[in-house]
């Protein structure tokens, strides 16, 4: 694989491995680490390892048939940071967390993880508990539903103009 | 009051323009020359013998990212080889929504469709830019063909074992 | 001949020349501006386009004039007649030629520079007429603009008159006809008087680099956002108007008005005032405009002390040189 | 959000009530609809007299769901879909996603491929770059004068870039060059000359808008430390590009985190420490000139060989995989675009399971509630302009 720097960094990785006992994750990606200990793990990698920038979190949604936690619908919810300057690597886990239940919010260590947790609340609806300011981002206020859920509709056919 | 000293390089420059050559043209009477590659509006070709080279596949209605290919298929006799063939009965493509991406003329089994350097003609109403066989026939023989065809692009994107010449036209700088 | 028909014949040919010449000014500009950004401009209607400003006229006329609902009527429709209205007043006191003028008021000066202040009247009141927070903006920054520019104004035009005993218009320009024009003749106060005047009056009609009232990239339209149609197209023609006249007082004023090398006339003041009137076309697009507190700024704590200096050097001049005439 | 970036900015938290209740506060909206907004963007401003209290940001306006859209379209429909993303650069965002899905299936890209992809990088950049040039200028200048004759330059320039494209793609703008292991086009003879002719032509005509921007006193007033952003907030933000690089940080994936053939040449990475509008615009037209040498450097020296590493495509559901996460990311115009691809989605693993893009505009646009408060609305405008935000690429 020629693209340097884009699967986590074996710095993160080596930590990982000795203080968050990350679990293997079944569809892949990078590790799963426990929803308790992912804003220790977020600050870690900040002030220790130089982490600054805010890469990405991306939600995705895991409906009851495909997530193996007995039939109750998950939410898998990864997260990127990259350091600064020469030789910039990514560092990268992933939390688990049931449809509903909340997690604790980034944008208290990184200013730029605020409107992009609003934006998984808005499409994945995943709640980010502690955000300062929780709205949609992209869709009007009284829009229900959440478009990037397996169950919103998908199929709908394209009204062909003929 | 040192604002309007160094505004006259400013100034300087916007007289030199004046004396330049305007690049803008007056586009219905003159058009800008457009390169051999350029792809716009479509057509579908005969092949070699005269016969309509499309055989109603669906590959590219399949393949089309904004599904604006509709292709419905008919056997019959080929006017020309006498033998049974599957032809296109009826073959719409829609300009309205079309984003001109060239994946059905890549997809394109038999090299039937093709897209053309001419650019899109506006028309009244939406029906119009609603391409359907006739039409697409009629800009075969109307329009100039641009460069790209299956087989083409097909030659072009050969990875390292097989580099093949491509059948059909021969590849200017292959 | 009756004074009163002397006067009509010379409204009526004074308006008209300005409007045409107005008018077609806009295609000039056009091609001009287009010629400077490598464009080709106005070739569509008549011959290289010059039937343009026709046809804008048209399409002006042709649009229908709305008027938003909870806009102030009267101040509303009023408003552009009255900008077009002073700007063409201003007009009455040039001297096109020895004694082509509409009135030779012997306080010519003067009456200008009081309408010219007054055209900051009915563009505030077209601002704040229109109901709508961008145009009250513009309104605003057209006021504060105005009135800060209004002084060195008048004090650049002080110089001329100064240097020349008196208000009138015609005297002005005999005498500088006799001792050579106030732009070059005393090296000093003449020409940095013109390059005050110029950028004052550029001000005073709402010009980039001074256009903050209507400064599209931020205010949408400033002043002139809810008009559609004629009222669109009477507040645009008074600003090429207000333009047209100042260029034509400047050249009075410090280019020896009808006087020329070979046969002083009507056509050097012509060709004055259109060379003057390009070279503001010619600043309008290529400069980058200035922010509103920064055009304060330029005013007050350059152009006014400045101004004051120029016309006491003038009062010196002449105190001096002429033996205090 | 450190303590001490709280009191350096405005907050953009402030409860409006709590500002002094005697200041009668006007509300403007700046946009959706706006000639200098850059797209559909509304900024809800809170007005003391002519001074900005609070800017509030309102975004979505041009939400197409291309998200969703990723869940249907199989790998190979998409890129002609992400190239309309951000509508001011389409190769980076094409060079993305096919990256992120060579990363997923694992896909070794050859190397005369790389390089073209470089190519076509660095020729987009200047032409991004020239497009942000012109809309700033207008910011500044307004589109009846100054601002539109640079303007007029800046498109006139790009139209020789775009030309070129149009010789290698076919289409001006948007282009579906790339597929999973290479690109669907090859460079056509004669192309290179035509590269040093239209970069020669750029080059000798960036000096001529220097005449005016950075000498010009006018446009330095507008632009001297106004909407400082420096290099704690930017980072704060996970503001990338040249925003970053304006605020002294020396950040640039084109060396940190190499990629196509960016490891074999040597990028040089301007950086200016104010932070301000001036030091962007500075940064950008740097970066302009740098961009032009990295191409004449590398147009003449594409090695030969194959352009793909597969064999082309010829039916929609052409590559398949059912598990794996992947992340590309290449340095835009704009900062670090990036694309995060989850496998094993719909038509039995030929669409992704979740795409998720991130955009460097909407990092830029963060920074405004920090930096508006305490200019004017003229300085606002400007300050937009300088952090050139694309509608497209943050509604996605």
């Amino acid at each position: 694989m020629t693209i340097l720097g884009q699967v986590p960094s074996e710095r993160c990785q080596a930590l990982l491995r000795d203080r968050f006992e990350p679990r293997d994750c079944d569809t892949g990606g990078p590790p799963l680490v426990a929803v308790a200990r992912h804003v220790e793990l977020a600050t870690t990698l900040r002030d220790e390892l130089g982490y600054r920038i805010f890469g990405f979190v991306v939600a995705a949604h895991y409906p009851a048939s495909k997530s193996q936690e007995d039939g109750v619908d998950q939410i898998r919810i990864a997260y990127g940071l990259r350091t600064v300057g020469p030789s910039s690597e990514l560092a990268a886990w992933q939390v688990q967390v049931a449809l509903g239940e909340t997690v604790p919010t980034l944008a208290h260590l990184f200013a730029g993880a605020d409107w992009q947790e609003r934006e998984q609340y808005d499409l994945v609806g995943v709640r980010f508990e502690g955000h300062p300011d929780l709205r949609r981002l992209m869709l009007p206020e009284d829009w229900e539903g959440h478009p990037l859920r397996k169950d919103y509709a998908i199929d709908t056919q394209v009204p062909p103009w003929r | 009051m040192l604002y309007f000293v160094d505004s006259i390089r400013a100034l300087a420059t916007s007289m030199r323009n004046v004396f330049r050559r305007p690049t803008t043209v007056q586009f219905p009477d003159v058009q800008r020359p457009r390169t051999e590659r350029f792809r716009a509006s479509f057509a579908l070709v005969h092949d070699e013998q005269g016969d309509e080279a499309c055989v109603g596949c669906k590959a590219c209605e399949r393949i089309c990212p904004s599904q604006v290919i509709t292709v419905d298929l008919e056997k019959k006799e080929s006017p020309i080889t006498g033998k049974k063939r599957a032809y296109a009965k009826a073959f719409t493509l829609d300009a309205n929504a079309c984003i001109y991406c060239e994946l059905c003329v890549q997809v394109c089994p038999t090299d039937a469709i093709v897209m053309t350097t001419s650019a899109a003609q506006p028309q009244f109403s939406r029906q119009d830019l609603c391409l359907d066989m006739a039409r697409l026939y009629e800009n075969e023989r109307t329009l100039k063909r641009s460069w790209a065809t299956a087989s083409i692009l097909a030659a072009m994107q050969q990875p390292a074992a097989q580099q093949v010449s491509p059948k059909g036209k021969d590849e200017p700088d292959a | 001949m009756n004074p009163w028909i002397r006067a009509l014949i010379y409204a009526v040919v004074i308006v008209t020349l300005l409007m045409t010449v107005t008018a077609w000014s806009l295609w000039f500009e056009r091609k001009f501006s287009a010629r400077m950004q490598s464009r080709l401009g106005p070739t569509f209607y008549g011959p290289a386009g010059l039937l343009q400003p026709v046809v804008d006229g048209l399409k002006l006329l042709q649009k229908e004039t709305l008027i938003p609902e909870s806009a102030d009527r009267f101040l509303f429709i009023v408003a552009p007649p009255l900008t077009v209205l002073l700007a063409l007043a201003t007009a009455a006191v040039v001297p096109f030629g020895a004694d082509v003028v509409a009135a030779d008021l012997n306080v010519g000066v003067l009456y200008i520079l009081a309408l010219g202040s007054l055209t900051i009247v009915p563009v505030w009141a077209a601002g704040w007429a229109s109901n709508n927070k961008y145009a009250i903006l513009g309104s605003m920054r057209a006021v504060a603009q105005g009135i800060s520019y209004e002084i060195p104004l008048v004090l650049a035009a002080m110089v001329p008159v100064v240097l020349a005993g008196s208000m009138s218009m015609t005297d002005i320009v005999n005498y500088q006809i006799a001792h050579g024009w106030f732009a070059f003749w005393p090296p000093g106060p003449g020409f940095l008087a013109f390059l005050f005047f110029l950028p004052a009056s550029l001000a005073e009609a709402n010009r980039i680099p001074f256009d903050i009232p209507e400064a599209e990239s931020e205010l949408i339209a400033g002043v002139t956002t809810e008009y559609t149609g004629m009222g669109f197209g009477l507040l645009y023609l008074a600003e090429y108007l207000h333009t047209l006249i100042v260029s034509a007082v400047a050249t009075v004023l410090f280019f020896g008005g009808w006087d020329g090398p070979f046969r002083p006339g009507l056509h050097w003041m012509v060709i004055k005032t259109l060379v003057l009137f390009g070279g503001i076309f010619w600043v309008r697009w290529s400069l980058v405009r200035f922010r509103s507190d920064q055009l304060m700024a330029i005013c007050w704590r350059y152009l006014v002390p400045l101004a004051l200096l120029l016309v006491m050097s003038a009062a010196l001049w002449v105190h001096f040189v002429e033996g205090g005439s | 959000m450190n303590q001490a970036l709280k009191q350096a900015y405005g907050d953009p938290y402030l409860d409006i009530e709590e500002y002094d209740p005697e200041a009668d506060l006007m509300v403007l909206n700046l946009g959706p609809q706006h000639p200098s907004t850059h797209g559909v963007f509304r900024l809800k401003l809170y007005l003391d007299g002519e001074v900005i209290v609070k800017a509030v940001p309102f975004m979505g306006y041009l939400h197409r769901g291309v998200e969703k859209l990723c869940e249907k379209l199989t790998y190979l429909q998409l890129v002609p879909i992400f190239d309309k993303n951000d509508y001011v650069s389409p190769m980076m965002n094409e060079q993305s996603l096919v990256m992120a899905f060579e990363n997923l299936l694992e896909v070794e890209v050859p190397r005369r491929a790389r390089y073209l992809r470089t190519i076509l990088a660095e020729m987009q950049r200047v032409a991004s770059h020239l497009l942000w040039l012109g809309a700033f200028a207008m910011d500044l200048g307004g589109a009846l004068g100054g601002g539109s004759t640079l303007f007029m330059y800046c498109f006139r320039e790009r139209e020789l870039i775009l030309d070129l494209f149009e010789e290698v793609t076919g289409s001006r703008f948007h282009y579906n060059t790339h597929t999973i292991g290479g690109n669907r086009h090859d460079l056509p003879s004669g192309w290179a000359a035509g590269v040093h002719r239209a970069l020669r032509t750029i080059n000798s005509r960036i000096d001529e808008y220097e005449t005016f921007l950075t000498t010009n006193d006018i446009y330095l007033g507008r632009t001297r430390n106004i909407g400082v952003v420096d290099g704690d907030l930017a980072l704060e933000l996970g503001i990338t590009g040249p925003i970053l690089r304006a605020a002294g940080v020396d950040h640039d994936l084109r060396r940190d985190a190499p990629y196509h053939a960016y490891d074999e040449i040597e990028v040089r990475v301007p950086v200016q420490t104010a932070g301000d509008c001036e030091a962007r615009s500075l940064v950008r037209l740097a970066e302009i000139r740098e961009s032009i040498r990295i191409v004449t450097s590398m147009v003449d020296g594409v090695p030969e060989g194959p352009l793909t590493s597969r064999k082309p495509v010829k039916t929609a559901i052409s590559e398949k995989i059912d598990h794996g996460h992947a992340y590309a990311c290449v340095e835009s115009p704009r900062g670090e675009l990036g694309i995060y691809v989850i496998g094993g989605g719909a038509n039995r693993g030929a669409s992704p399971y979740r795409l998720k893009i991130r955009p460097p505009s909407l990092h830029a646009l963060s920074c405004l509630p920090y930096v508006l408060p305490g200019h004017s609305v003229s300085d606002a405008v400007a300050i937009l302009g300088s952090v050139d935000p694309i509608m497209g690429e943050v509604d996605r």
